[in-house]
């Protein structure tokens, strides 16, 4: 691994994203990415964080356009509550924040303590919880669908909204209605090993893959002989159509977990824009990069939202941050 | 055992070990020095067993587990040494917002509203008796399945907690046995919340890396009470 | 692997490109991706290439400011001279075509072959070599250094001075420039697995790196124990600067080589960083990312480049492609 | 033997194979059949080899080789198939050209200018006599020496293809042995061209996987004259 020691990884590299990112402002001590300029009067602060190990998410998505402030965890650990508190106090125009939260026990529950401590200091507190994997049924028998790529979507289009100048109450709308519109599946083709445990988070052996994976390292709901590339669009596009259904044009995120070639990506997104084509679901957008990751682990995930005009409109709408930058 | 039996510990399967021969029996109440004692016996033995936490949180959640209570009981050890509070209810207090401050993942918000929950039902008493103390922790345990949603049987660490704050009526020795019991016992269990559901059927067979690390503290607390 | 079959995997990479980015025309068939809106009247129009198994490089970096177009080849494989022929006659408004070469024998060779029929079909072509990486000597004794992260530097400033209208000659000696001031030095933490070998290329066990590495999975020039972030750092980088020895700012590029997750990079860049600042070198700017890659390797590269008040201008100039994107 | 013996191939090692029953002894000239044979069984037998070819380039280059050669090969043989060249130097220049348009790499224009320089060099002739085709093997094999900057010695292809064009001259035997003898003698040298060179030291001990391929070649051309 290209660390120094396990303990300093999250902070390292807080220090070298400041090194890299001299438009956004890095505390390292309070471990919170912030844009330069915030608060921006009179806007909405989006705020999110999680459990580091999935950069670019979510300090790579701090900016004009997105995102306001991101926490940033250990590695695969919710960040604490005095982080949030921090970042929406630094982000409060007065106009409120609105935390961006992947449904997670742990970073639930952080974030939860965190609304009520900022909401004691005066802040105005939304909260919006992503949970597009459908990988897990959201039923009484589990934590409930996991946060994964579709965050990627409720962060840019809330983002924009934001930017806009939209009240509190329609960017939480707008968040919401894109996490309802959003889900995801995700395959994984090797495990991956976080810096403290050093090894790989379980065992797959060659030949073999995990289907309905998390971005946690966590083993999936299946283990099966390896698939071709067309086969897994299809398992993957299928698994979400049947979730989500979707009567319009979708936004296609084909994203990689970190360790999966670009060139195998790219060609992962031609099945799945085959599988689409055949299921007779028009694209309006595509999406293919490591955006959504975890540490060192290969595979892919494949999250699709059904648009409508205004959400498109707010998908296009300019951004700059380190990841994701276009429009302007 | 010269102690009053907990009205309702009197249905849990009796200790084996009824030798009985801790400070338990002599000590009658307990000050604020005991609890710190506790906790300091319990960061050690965290610090210990960080590795094998982590191991069993491979196994059926995310790696993490080991190094976040390490993280954490490190930060409570410090503070406690630097201003080491007057009562037990400060001490718990205190120790649970250092961890809701600095283990993060779920296991912070629960073991820190645990310790919190336990510490204000203490109140500023300046010592306590184990039965008050058992009350208290029941208050705790109770605040920890409300936070988080989940009961005894889901695979967490109220597995180990439940039935080891229920036994604490009884003794340390007991309530220490019940934790260990209770964490040996989520093996078979499908986990119904936290991370080890996303698994489904593929948790059993695992035993709960919270149970465990529960089991570790009452432990250290029959440790503490030797 | 994320694949269907090892033949098809260029192929398949280009269809998903295809649907991906619709702002650029991408010719399946003869591998070519091409700036839709090429040739561009009266400028000169950059074209690159090589193997494929490198991404984003090269079609990644293809558009305003940047390529004109980018040609694939198999993966580890220079393209084939038809296709660099058919980029030049594509993307010639007149102006001229400077082709950028990273300095392998395979492309050096077809580069040189394409260069004769281009020019045998009326376009005007000028070529500059890329060989930054001082892990090779060059000398008689070795293919002489190769091309690896200067390559970045040199596509995106000749492309800023193609896109400002300089002639062929101009834009061909400010890629010079860039190379000559460019140095790179790469560590491999693993090796990687080409679709057709499907296994690693080397065996590297674990703990052990490989220091002095290229960018198509062969094994460096020397293995050792490993080593922190800081103690790479500091070889790679003094490395670089006993060879560049720079009297002013440098750009730095800390580069991910595919499966080194962002979060070490990111850790690597604050420890980059810390030796430039000891070793009294100012940093222009710094972009730190997976960029010149060698498929799913672990590992890293260092690459400096020297630069001048044009030099400087000319990165910062607006760039949009699908891998770098800013100004405008 | 019939055949008058080379004068450059004199003073090269001789074939340890004198019985010389292949069709060299009888056919005497050789027309574009026996060329379209020759690269045939050559595409036949890169493709049988590709793994290995690969194996090798993966211990000192970038593990294609094999797959670069399977791929030019197949085209190579379809367009000759398809429209079968009348000459010779009709063959060579095609299948030279064709190896430049699909294999790419290094061996891409390096194995094209072989067989394109050659075949240029064999001109319109219809059949040509195995001295004749020597002859121009050696012109092909300057060629590659130029274009490559390589010598015999820098462990490349041209440790194969230079005494094995010496000593066809001889008979395709020796020029098939000379190849081979010339692939394994790759093993020892260090590399001073194209990927491996990058190695140094480290390219030591490995056999280069473009003389293994040349070898293959000669190997081939011997058995289409048998
Ligand atoms: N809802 C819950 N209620 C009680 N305990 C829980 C709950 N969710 C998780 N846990 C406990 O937390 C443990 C995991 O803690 P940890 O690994 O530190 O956090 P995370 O799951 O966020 O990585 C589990 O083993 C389980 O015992
Ligand atoms: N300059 C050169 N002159 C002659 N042969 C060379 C030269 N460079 C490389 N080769 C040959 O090419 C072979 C490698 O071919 P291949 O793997 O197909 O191309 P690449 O090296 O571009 O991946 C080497 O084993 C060597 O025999
Ligand atoms: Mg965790
Ligand atoms: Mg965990
Ligand atoms: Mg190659
Ligand atoms: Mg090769």
């Amino acid at each position: 691994m290209l660390i120094n020691v396990p303990e300093s990884v999250v902070a390292d590299a807080l220090r070298g994203m400041a090194a890299a990112h001299p438009e956004l402002t890095v505390d390292v001590g309070n471990r919170v990415v912030l844009r330069r300029d915030a608060p921006m009067a009179g806007k909405v602060g989006l705020v999110s964080g999680g459990g580091s190990g999935h950069e670019p998410l979510h300090a790579g998505f701090v900016g004009p356009g997105m995102l306001a402030a991101a926490c940033a965890g250990e590695v695969f650990t919710s960040p604490v509550p005095d982080q949030m508190v921090r970042a929406a106090a630094a982000v409060d125009s007065g106009a409120g924040v609105l935390f961006v939260v992947k449904n997670y026990t742990g970073d639930v529950l952080n974030f939860e303590m965190a609304a009520e401590l900022a909401e004691d200091e005066g802040v105005q507190v939304a909260k919006v919880l992503v949970d597009d994997d459908v990988a897990v049924t959201d039923s009484l028998y589990t934590a409930g669908r996991r946060g994964t790529g579709g965050t990627l979507f409720v962060e840019k289009i809330a983002g924009a909204a934001a930017e806009e100048g939209a009240p509190l109450e329609r960017v939480e709308a707008v968040a919401r209605r894109v996490n309802e519109r959003s889900r995801s599946f995700g395959v994984a083709l090797s495990a991956c090993s976080t810096p403290t445990k050093g090894s790989p988070t379980f065992e797959l052996p060659h030949g073999e893959l995990e289907l309905g994976i998390g971005i946690h390292g966590e083993p999936g709901r299946e283990r099966r002989a390896m698939m071709t590339s067309r086969e897994i669009a299809d398992f993957a596009v299928d698994a979400v159509l049947e979730d989500l259904r979707p009567s319009g044009p979708v936004l296609a995120l084909v994203n990689g977990m970190g360790a999966t070639p670009l060139l195998e990506l790219y060609g992962f997104n031609a099945e799945v824009q085959r599988v689409l084509a055949e299921r007779r679901i028009p694209v309006a957008r595509t999406l293919v990069g490591n955006y959504v990751t975890s540490l060192d682990m290969a595979g892919c995930s494949v999250t699709l939202c059904e648009v409508d005009e205004e959400l498109l409109r707010l998908w296009d709408a300019p951004v700059q941050t380190p990841a994701l930058r276009w429009g302007r | 055992m010269p102690e009053p039996t907990a009205p309702d510990s009197a249905g849990s399967p009796g200790s084996s070990d009824t030798s009985g021969a801790s400070s338990d029996a002599s000590s009658g109440t307990f000050d604020a020095a005991f609890f710190v004692r506790w906790l300091t016996i319990a960061a050690a033995s965290v610090d210990r067993e960080a590795d094998r936490l982590t191991e069993l949180d491979s196994a059926i959640g995310d790696a993490d587990h080991g190094a976040n209570l390490k993280r954490g009981f490190a930060a409570v050890t410090a503070v406690l040494e630097k201003e080491p509070p007057p009562t037990p209810g400060a001490v718990l207090v205190t120790a649970g917002s250092r961890l809701i401050s600095t283990v993060g993942g779920a296991s912070g918000p629960l073991y820190g509203t645990l310790l919190r929950r336990t510490g204000k039902d203490l109140g500023d008493e300046p010592a306590v008796s184990r039965a008050r103390f058992a009350e208290a922790l029941e208050a705790g345990v109770s605040a920890v399945s409300r936070l988080g949603g989940a009961q005894a049987g889901d695979k967490t660490m109220l597995d180990a907690l439940v039935p080891a704050a229920a036994a604490l009526g009884e003794s340390f020795t007991a309530a220490r046995e019940a934790a260990e019991r209770g964490a040996l016992a989520t093996v078979p269990l499908r986990a119904r919340k936290g991370r080890a559901s996303y698994l489904g059927e593929r948790s059993v067979g695992h035993q709960d890396p919270g149970a465990t690390s529960s089991a570790l503290l009452m432990a250290a607390l029959a440790e503490a009470a030797e």
